[in-house]
């Protein structure tokens, strides 16, 4: 017997009034893969990981987890995505440490304490972890912000444009920890624009150009110049 | 229903609606016996009642479209709700001009502050805002969804402002038609007011046909947009 | 059921953490009360009216106005970084959300409410020790529903593009009955007036409370779902 | 100079189109300011006292709850996207922005201002058509010294981490004379008082409004300086 | 004779509390140049540049545009300083090209119209630039950000990770644009964690740690792998 896939979208539509940002995006996610998703700005992908991760409602289409259709704010699939956006989420009056627990808390995250400290360890924010985040730098938001996504061991992780703000030493980490994440039966799809990075993470690479999903690869189908082949081929052809 | 019947329909209501306010006129003016103690002005009644029980039923309507809206998230009905919402403000209105008039003479003054009239003032600002909050958002749906809301919990002030003359020591009169030991009218001016109340209501159909097929003809045209910025997809580039 | 109050309770704890970091909230509807105690003084020509005679009125005026604009930042703080979102993304039932903001907005306004009445005593001479059981059972009783309401209703106006200024629109035209009822249960304690007269009003107060929590949950999740 | 008064323009220009973008906001104060007279309607026991004889008192405070409602705001505008050191980035002096600032909040209170005279004259039944140039002046004057000091205060706590929540604080105190001498001035030209009474106070609320004009325009550039 | 330097900082500290962002930075910066600023995250380099463009007022130190000394908010120097942080200083609720206008009214532009067409232009938003800026994307935003940095030619442009967000064909033109500025006369410092692409634009690097500024080189003096490793001495090594 096959498991069904981790996360199904079919036909997905989002519009803004006139605008379509998202238009008919069809796409399975499997447990072990890592997605990397490439586009030029507006291309529709940030909305396209929004629908996915139901933090958005789809104007139309339909979304599976495990097989089972779910809607944005189903407990059942929220409890095991973990997201992170442009925004980060956090309270800059809260301390690194307190940002932690409350999510913690709200994912019912057991053993809790000892959890946000090896998480805070992870991004290598352990030094700071009683100031308050107003008071952080651009990498070290972005550095909780990641360890706020991963904190309930999500078994689907959604990242828009993670590696923003982080440092060489804090790329390294992020990318050890995703290639983890996938080696471990669960799933990430990612946005970036930097295609190199991102092929060498992905098993598989999209390109989103108006909002369409325009072509999917494996990644080791593709090396870098092949990959930017392919990309400028997508974006600069208007479909 | 095609938006050419929905049309046709609320044209045919609408002259029939006119149809019957010649004749409640009519009766107004030449049939109905001149109240004892009001005299004359009591007349506006034939209006003024009407009006706001017209005004009622369209907000009852607003909820429930809204209601069943947030439910079933169709966005038909939320333009039904919003094409009622406006035929009810335009009724409350009508209450709100004849109101005072009548006061001026049978109380002496325009207005004064009395548990059924600051309610129904009070309802007319409820769904102004309906209206407000409709246009405030960067996102239609979600100020579709507020504008339900609002609907819903204003509707809750009918009753209210039914009661109050019950509950609250007040100068306006008591229910004549609406009550437990039935109608307390002189036969004739129950039957122009029930003919007032049927061609107000027509009347009112009408205009909510009319505005919700505009409503239907404004998506009509986001979706020509729509479909203009992102014609059908042709063969898409393969990797 | 158990994560539901845990729930609740974890936005509680957030949300006075930061209150009782910053203050933010408490200074400012804390002052606005007081001062605004402090104009009525000046704004009612003493020899027009003696002002204690109405304190029971602007008493619930002055917990509505400090309340708006306590209320009114409720969801912004949320905004900032839209957090909101992150917690909409969280399994938490939105009624939690919603029970937790109300539970805290209830925290804040009752220590104003509280504050209020000492204020006003002062200033106007109230007899507010007559018995304070009673008055504090009524003023516990209007701020649940109106911060049932408020809460409700500034998420809604968080998410426009008009912020506060929306919220009174929103929000005074359900206030009425809270004001008035409010008021005269007020009155009558102050004025030591029968219990029984009291009965009345109290029962709105109750009704009131109840409707607003209800329908407050029954809706939210509507306000705040993308 | 001429480019300090294109600077105030150009803040004035910008801060007006977004509030005529939509006419919202305005909508949104304006029903504010009539539900507000409508609330203290009910709050004010009529068996106890006739508004219509308090009204110029209520009319100032009013002014002041619909007016902190939109100065509060003015700012936080600013910090959004960290706007504020944007503009402060720019070679226009500060004075300018100040005045910028000031310039369009009280053109909006104006707005409102106006409408409340209007709204209690209608449900108060008072005689507003006496002489309408002299409580449009009294009126005016108030208005200018309300947003001079609002203005600056609201930069003050926008600032600060209290966000602008504390902007009442740091305003009330400084208002009570406000309040006082317009309310006065007010009562005077409704009930028709003579016009020498009326100067004391009308040249009270000018003194006011000049004072914290200036202070504001000496004063604001250490405000907003990171 | 010499022309002073375009900027010159001499022992510049910011202190936070007990916390010292920037240690004792000098630094002077000549028109045709453009430095390029790494650094990992904390290191205070976006502290440094809130410096350098005097938004930020210096515990200690000072600060020489063109030889004379200048404090925050003086006119003269602001008026030929662009800066680009971390956040986009735009309004949401105005569209593009009204921000645009209006940044550059207060710049005092001239010929204002067409030069805010061409910036929106060059950073390839004609196409949204009546949309309000709420509805844009995170690269859009960027976008915009950046043509309000260069809308009033800043003889000195100061850039916190210009590159966040944008897509290649965005960098390939801010690339571009930065090229032009600097061979025209003109200066410009940026920070961004991208070692090589930082390395080809600039003509000299600089590299950050605890708040001081460790090492300056020529950028020719340095290919990627020598730049690395250099990076890393000084990130590794506690001075
Ligand atoms: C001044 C503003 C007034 C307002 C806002 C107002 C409002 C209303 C409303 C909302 C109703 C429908 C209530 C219901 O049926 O549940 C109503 C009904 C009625 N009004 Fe008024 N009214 C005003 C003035 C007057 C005056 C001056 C009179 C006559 C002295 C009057 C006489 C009536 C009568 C007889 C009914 C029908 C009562 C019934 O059968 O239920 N109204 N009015
Ligand atoms: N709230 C909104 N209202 C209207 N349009 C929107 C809204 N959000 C996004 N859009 C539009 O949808 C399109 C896709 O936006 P999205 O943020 O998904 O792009 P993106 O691929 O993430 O771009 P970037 O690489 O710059 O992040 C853009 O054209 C944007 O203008
Ligand atoms: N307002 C503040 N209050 C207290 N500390 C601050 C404040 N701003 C910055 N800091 C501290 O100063 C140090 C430098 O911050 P800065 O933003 O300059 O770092 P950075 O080099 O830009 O890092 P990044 O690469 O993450 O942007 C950090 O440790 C930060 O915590
Ligand atoms: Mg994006
Ligand atoms: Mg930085």
């Amino acid at each position: 017997m096959t498991l069904p896939p981790l996360l199904e979208a079919r036909g997905l539509v989002r519009d803004f009034g006139p605008h379509r940002a998202v238009a008919d995006v069809d796409l399975t996610l499997d447990v072990g893969e890592l997605m990397a998703l490439f586009g030029p700005n507006g291309a529709g992908k940030s909305t396209l990981l929004r629908l996915l991760s139901g933090s958005l409602r789809p104007t139309e289409g339909e979304l599976h987890f495990r097989g089972v259709p779910f809607m944005p704010g189903d407990p059942r699939v929220a409890r095991q995505v973990g997201v992170l956006s442009h925004r980060s989420f956090l309270y800059r009056h809260l301390t690194a440490r307190e940002n932690l627990r409350f999510y913690g808390r709200l994912y019912g995250v057991v053993g809790l304490e000892e959890r946000v400290a090896r998480r805070l360890e992870t991004v290598g924010l352990q030094a700071r972890m009683d100031h308050r985040v107003a008071t952080f730098s651009r990498g070290m938001v972005q550095r909780l912000a990641l360890a706020r996504t991963l904190l309930h061991d999500p078994a689907l992780v959604v990242l828009d444009e993670p590696f923003t703000g982080l440092d060489l030493d804090a790329a390294l980490r992020l990318s050890r920890v995703l290639t983890e994440v996938r080696s471990d039966q669960r799933a990430v799809i990612l946005v970036t624009h930097d295609l190199q990075r991102g092929r060498e993470l992905a098993t598989r690479v999209g390109v989103m150009s108006r909002g369409r999903l325009e072509v999917q690869a494996p990644a080791h189908s593709l090396d870098g110049p092949g990959l930017e082949a392919l990309y400028r081929r997508v974006v600069e052809v208007p479909s | 229903m095609s938006l050419r019947m929905i049309r046709w329909t609320a044209l045919t209501l609408a002259t029939a609606g006119l149809v019957l306010a010649v004749l409640f006129h009519w009766q107004v003016f030449f049939r109905v016996p001149t109240e004892a103690s009001m005299g004359l002005v009591q007349r506006i009644f034939y209006i003024h009642a009407p009006a706001a029980w017209v005004a009622f039923l369209a907000f009852g309507i607003v909820a429930l479209c809204s209601a069943v809206y947030l439910w079933l998230g169709e966005a038909r009905l939320d333009r039904a709700a919003l094409a009622a919402a406006e035929g009810g403000f335009v009724f409350t209105t009508i209450v709100l001009l004849t109101g005072p008039l009548w006061g001026k003479i049978a109380w002496g003054t325009w207005w004064t502050w009395e548990p059924r009239l600051t309610l129904t003032l009070l309802l007319w600002f409820i769904y102004l805002s309906y209206f407000l909050v409709r246009g405030a958002t960067e996102n239609p749906g979600r100020s579709q969804r507020f504008a339900a809301v609002v609907g819903i919990v204003g509707a809750l002030n009918i009753p209210l402002i039914h009661i109050s003359v019950l509950w609250f020591r007040s100068l306006h009169p008591q229910p004549v038609v609406v009550r437990a030991d039935g109608p307390s009218l002189h036969p004739d001016m129950l039957n122009t007011l029930l003919t007032a109340m049927g061609s107000f209501t027509l009347l009112f159909l009408a205009l909510f046909l009319l505005r919700y097929s505009v409503e239907r003809m404004g998506d009509r045209a986001d979706a020509l947009v729509r479909e203009q910025l992102h014609p059908t997809p042709g063969p898409t580039p393969r990797a | 059921m158990t994560a539901w109050i845990w729930a609740v309770w974890a936005i509680l704890h957030k949300d006075l953490t930061r209150e009782f970091r910053t203050w933010e909230r408490l200074v400012a509807m804390a002052s606005f009360a007081i001062l605004t105690a402090i104009l009525f003084n000046y704004a009612l020509d003493r020899t027009e009216v003696d002002p204690a005679r109405i304190a029971s009125g602007l008493i619930w005026m002055t917990v509505l106005f400090s309340g708006l604009l306590g209320l009114g930042r409720t969801f912004h703080l949320e905004e900032e970084e839209d957090a909101l979102v992150g917690l909409l993304l969280t399994p938490i039932p939105r009624e939690a959300l919603y029970f937790g903001k109300v539970a805290a907005n209830a925290v804040l306004l009752g220590v104003i409410g509280g504050l209020l009445l000492g204020v006003f005593g002062l200033f106007f001479g109230l007899e507010v020790r007559g018995n304070p059981w009673a008055l504090a059972g009524v003023m516990a009783l209007g701020i649940v529903g109106f911060t049932a309401v408020g809460t409700l209703f500034s998420a809604i106006s968080a998410g426009t593009t008009m912020g506060e200024s929306l919220l009174p629109l929103l929000v005074f035209p359900l206030l009425v009955p809270l004001i008035l009822f409010g008021g005269r249960a007020t009155a009558l304690v102050l004025s030591g007036g029968p219990a029984e007269a009291l009965g009345g009003p109290v029962r709105m107060l109750g009704a009131f409370a109840v409707l607003a929590l209800v329908t407050g949950g029954l809706l939210f999740r509507y306000v705040v779902e993308e």
